[in-house]
């Protein structure tokens, strides 16, 4: 055996066993994450976490408003953001396809997309709370469905792409008009691919801190009035988590497990409707 | 197959037709006509523009902004090209099979109602008869007759492409085109599906793309051959077959390029 | 499941038993014509001529279509193939029906030399292999057409007797060498219209089978 | 295969004739309806960022008028007199996302070849999975993490021996936050992103190219440097940029644990800032228009940063591209 020979049998054990150590660094980290997710929150999470209201430092309570509070920002940035994201993509897939208005939203969704939320935060801060003079639920479900209509629009143009140009083709040549080519085959070959895209943008917008910072902001008690600051979990899990108070870090804690849950369960469902969609075809 | 040429009118009348992909001048001056109640095949090597003119009879190259064709395609006397000729309405009247099969993401009920409901408002039974009518049409009734409510992917290729055919039928076309249809099918279903396309011809005109020779002279009763662009000839299919007048139709017949 | 191909080269095979049955008649009113000494049923030969000639051109191009756009293999290659050259064979002895008429003929413009009895029993023989040989050929009856193949024997048997007896009789009488001759002749077109029916037994053998017969290359 | 049922025999229509005009208006009245609203869509995404940006340009003005360059020289950043420098945020953003790209590149390479070489097929599903977890946590819980869990271990068991064996870029008092805290989380952020893109990229590369270099005998180390990377190199440059952006412009991880001060520190342990910390911790409480003002400049200096980073990328891969092209 000779020496050069050697000297790459080794050259790729070395590499080899690095590999191996990335891997186990990469786990270890989510590991130890999970862990004290667990850990911290499970003591933390009592019945009254859903059912009272954020306390004040030192006194009982829960996170109530703050999860209804995150619950309609996320359903209402969605309600917002998902029929401009689609139509949009649909604009780039099928109708401008490559004329210049097209390219220029393409690259401009990539710039959004890759846009740091908490300049999204600022920009609706400006558009809407320096002017109103207050934070409001409102200027919240819009920051958060500025965050989601790139991502929608994205993965929307990505899974029409998908279908295959000779399904359109059939359809047309039977007479059909345009829109009903794409409402009723496109869209349809479509279907899991766009739910997929905008389950991951509600996963994304639901663990969004940043931009709540400085549109939604926060409330302490109850509210669903959305002209007004609202509360939610993210900047209360901030808030509290910063704080020096052990009851509302314990807090902070459960209110952190029960985003992660969420954000987890998003990606999961995404997962297995995509996986459906593909079984069905 | 004695027929005398008072059997031989023309459905499609190609009049100086020239197409363009942007710069690319892809057909020249093509004139020929498709006779009625008739298999028309479409021969030539890739990108010899066959599939290019098939698509111009129902004009399926106005999807894409950068595709233009100018002369005249008469259907019926009518100038299919005529802007002012409602492009729906043309595609309704001049059916198209594609080279894979197509089924949209429905119930084979659904996939055929699809067209028909487009321009004819039929009641449940009506729309159930004329189902049936299309299936049987495309000799796939009874393959399917059980499972009407079943997604159409879920039928084999062979099976796609018939449904394909009984969807293109079902809005009761005057002209069926049919592009490369057994391409992606194995040997028995392409048996098949040259088997309907025999018995199609009875009602329709057909016009057949086809890269398979022997496939061309199984099913046509005509032959265009194409190259690069141009007809080269049109005849009868059994004149082209045995002796062609142009050598490089021999040529390509023959194998000896393409 | 019938298919438009099959049915296509069943015409092939319609037009091809046309024909046989054409030739048959031929042969029939040719030998017919001989012993009844009626001249009648020589012009009908001659009209059954064009109409085998007619065949011939329709049957060859048939093929010729069916191969070029159907392009068969294995059964339906190796019947296009045998029909072709059935055709051939069927048009010849269209012809040889057509000598036998036209020495018959001559021979009725003189006395007869001799009552005919080898002459009509040949006849019958080499009618009866034609008529077996097309009907093996049909129901690919591998058994009939090997019985043609031994038929072959005893007509060419009877050529050689006919043969000889009639050269002794030139030889006592040279005056009858013209009819004489004439017999011999028919004789001799009778014996090669076994010859192609044999070869008619032989591409049945090889339609039904796959199998060649010819030239002793596989014993009957 | 023949046509039974009287069904078949019905007429074929020239039914096509009698298609009324007034549906084909409908339907081209529709089609024109609808393209307008998907176009208007698109056209509402082109506003979006001009208005972003004239948002914030807006809202910037005031100090950029005020400071005009001054702003990128200065490391002083004086709410009380009014004094706004972007120097320390701004270097702040590139050095914590610098150190994490340096840790999560390779570790993501390693990643990413464990999960298509190495890996026995029915690990590959679950660690696959178990990484994109990773991704999907949201950031402020590693912020928690950061500063409940990992700085305190990093000040008690890290830092003390930093300080004794490295050199004084390492060196400061054992608080847990800083800078190289927050790369690190930065880094363990960001590594998901770039490893299942280079995973997935090299998944695709084709089986037969890589089993005719094994069949020259080279090892899998070899293959993976040689024939993959080069293969795949433009997918790789596109995941490491996606977590470049990542990085840049990652907010709540980063304000949990960086420590927030504006003083520009020689050590890497010290505590520090990047914009978008500064951001999430001072915006709220920021009085007077020129404070305003000045955060806003650097929320806009931000979104240019991350602009120029995509841009580069897109540049980059449009180049590899063109090379790929002229090589095949």
């Amino acid at each position: 055996m000779n020496l050069k020979y050697l000297r790459r049998k080794i050259a790729n054990g070395m590499a080899l066993v690095l590999s191996l150590l990335a891997m186990g660094f990469g786990l270890f980290w989510l590991g130890w994450i999970l862990y004290t997710l667990f850990s911290r929150a499970l003591p933390a999470i009592h019945s009254t976490v859903f059912t009272q209201m954020t306390p004040p430092p030192g006194a009982q309570g829960g996170l109530l408003n703050a999860i209804v509070g995150s619950l309609m920002l996320t359903t209402i940035a969605t309600l917002i953001g998902t029929p401009i994201g689609i139509l949009a993509g649909t604009y780039l897939s099928e109708i401008g396809e490559s004329n210049g208005l097209s390219k220029v939203v393409r690259f401009i969704n990539s710039i959004l997309l890759s846009a740091p939320s908490v300049v999204i935060g600022f920009f609706v801060y400006a558009l809407f709370v320096a002017r109103v003079g207050h934070f409001s639920g409102w200027a919240g479900a819009f920051a958060l469905s500025v965050i989601l209509i790139p991502v929608v629009v994205n993965s929307t143009e990505t899974m029409l792409k998908l279908v295959p140009t000779s399904l359109r083709e059939a359809a047309a040549a039977l007479g059909a008009p345009q829109w009903k080519v794409i409402i009723f085959v496109a869209y349809r070959a479509a279907r899991s691919g766009i739910l997929t895209g905008i389950l991951l943008a509600v996963a994304r917008i639901s663990g969004e801190t940043a931009p709540l910072l400085f549109t939604a902001l926060n409330n302490q008690f109850w509210s669903s009035d959305l002209s007004k600051p609202m509360a939610n979990l993210p900047v209360v899990i901030f808030q509290f988590a910063m704080s020096p108070y052990e009851d509302w870090q314990s807090l902070a804690w459960a209110g952190a497990f029960l985003i992660t849950m969420s954000v987890l369960m998003f990606n999961i469902l995404a997962r297995l409707f995509l996986r459906g969609g593909n079984a069905r075809n | 197959m004695q027929e005398t040429n008072s059997d031989l009118k023309p459905k499609i009348l190609v009049k100086d037709l020239n197409f363009y992909y942007g710069a690319f001048h892809a057909l020249k001056n093509v004139n020929l006509s498709v006779v009625d109640r008739h298999v028309t095949a479409f021969i030539g090597p890739s990108g010899c523009g066959k599939s290019t003119l098939l698509r111009t009879f129902n004009r399926m190259h106005e999807l894409y902004p950068r595709q233009k064709a100018t002369g005249e395609i008469l259907i019926n006397g009518e100038n299919a090209l005529d802007p002012k000729e409602d492009v729906n309405r043309l595609r309704a009247r001049v059916g198209m099979v594609f080279q894979k099969p197509t089924p949209f993401p429905m119930s084979i009920h659904d996939n055929i109602a699809f067209g028909v409901k487009l321009y004819e408002n039929l009641s449940k039974s009506e729309m159930n008869d004329r189902i049936e009518w299309a299936l049987h049409k495309a000799a796939l009734w009874k393959e399917v007759k059980d499972k009407l409510k079943q997604n159409g992917n879920s039928l084999s290729g062979g099976q796609q492409q018939r449904l394909c055919i009984a969807r293109a039928i079902a809005v009761r076309p005057e002209v069926l085109l049919l592009d490369e249809p057994t391409s992606a099918l194995d040997p028995i279903s392409t048996a098949q599906v040259e088997e309907l396309i025999h018995e199609l011809k009875k009602d329709y005109t057909i016009a057949i793309v086809t890269h398979n020779m022997q496939q061309a002279g199984r099913v046509s009763d005509f032959t265009a051959f194409m190259y690069i662009g141009e007809l080269i000839e049109y005849n009868k299919t059994d004149k082209i077959f045995t002796n062609p007048d142009q050598s490089l139709t021999e040529q390509y017949i023959t194998g000896h390029f393409g | 499941m019938q298919r438009h191909f099959d049915q296509e080269f069943s015409g092939l095979k319609d037009q091809i038993l046309k024909m046989g049955d054409y030739v048959q008649e031929s042969v029939d009113m040719a030998m017919k014509g001989l012993t009844e000494r009626n001249l009648q049923h020589f012009s009908r030969v001659h009209e059954l001529e064009i109409l085998v000639n007619q065949s011939h051109i329709e049957v060859d191009e048939a093929c010729l279509k069916v191969l070029a756009r159907q392009s068969p293999l294995a059964t339906s290659l190796r019947l296009v193939f045998s029909i072709v050259k059935i055709n051939a064979d069927l048009e010849r002895m269209g012809d040889q029906a057509v000598n036998i008429a036209y020495n018959g003929q001559h021979y009725l413009a003189a006395p007869p030399i001799k009552p005919l009895i080898d002459l009509p029993k040949m006849g019958e023989e080499v009618k009866l292999m034609v008529r077996e040989s097309l009907e093996a050929f049909f129901n690919a009856d591998i058994e009939l057409a090997k019985k043609v193949l031994i038929y072959d024997d005893v007509v060419d048997e009877l050529k050689d007797k006919i043969f000889k007896e009639l050269c002794q009789m030139m030889k006592q009488d040279p005056s009858i060498v013209e009819p004489a001759l004439n017999l011999i002749l028919i004789a001799r077109n009778l014996e090669r219209l076994g010859d192609h029916a044999t070869n008619i037994a032989e591409e049945a053998i090889f339609d039904a089978s796959g199998q060649d017969v010819r030239h002793g290359s596989a014993k009957p | 295969m023949r046509i039974s049922e009287g069904m078949a025999t019905k007429p074929v229509g020239d039914f096509s004739r009698v298609i009324s005009d007034v549906t084909l208006k409908r339907q081209y009245v529709l089609d024109l309806l609808f393209r307008t609203v998907t176009g208007l869509a698109a056209v509402f995404v082109l506003l979006l960022l001009v208005a972003i940006i004239a948002a914030l340009g807006m809202g910037a003005w005031p100090a950029i008028h005020q400071f005009g360059l001054h702003f990128f020289s200065s490391s002083d950043w004086n709410p009380v007199s009014e004094q706004f420098g972007a120097v320390v945020p701004i270097v702040g953003t590139l050095i914590t996302s610098g150190i994490a790209l340096l840790i999560a590149v390779p570790v993501s390479f390693g990643i990413a070849l464990f999960l298509t070489e190495l890996s026995p097929g029915f690990l590959k599903g679950p660690l696959g999975t178990a990484i994109e977890l990773l991704a999907a946590i949201p950031s402020i819980i590693y912020g928690m993490w950061g500063l409940f869990v990992f700085a305190p271990f990093f000040a008690k068991y890290v830092q003390p021996w930093m300080n004794e064996n490295m050199g004084p870029t390492f060196h400061g008092p054992p608080m847990g936050i800083g800078i190289l805290t927050a790369s690190l989380i930065l880094a363990i952020m960001i590594i998901p992103f770039i490893a299942s893109v280079m995973r997935d990229v090299f998944e695709v590369v084709p089986p037969m190219l890589k089993e005719s270099a094994y069949g020259l005998g080279a090892t899998t180390w070899e293959v993976v440097w040689n024939i993959v990377l080069p293969q795949t190199k433009t997918g790789v440059v596109g995941g490491i940029m996606l977590g470049l952006g990542r990085a840049l412009g990652e907010t709540m991880a980063v304000t949990f644990v960086i420590g927030n001060s504006h003083n520009l520190s020689r050590s890497l342990t010290m505590p520090g800032n990047t914009i978008s910390s500064s951001l999430a911790n001072e915006f709220t409480e920021a009085v007077g228009e020129l404070y305003t003002s000045s955060l806003v400049e650097l929320g806009l200096v931000l979104f240019l940063i991350t602009f120029v980073v995509l841009a580069i990328a897109k540049l980059l891969l449009f180049r590899l591209k063109k090379q790929e092209g002229a090589q095949t």
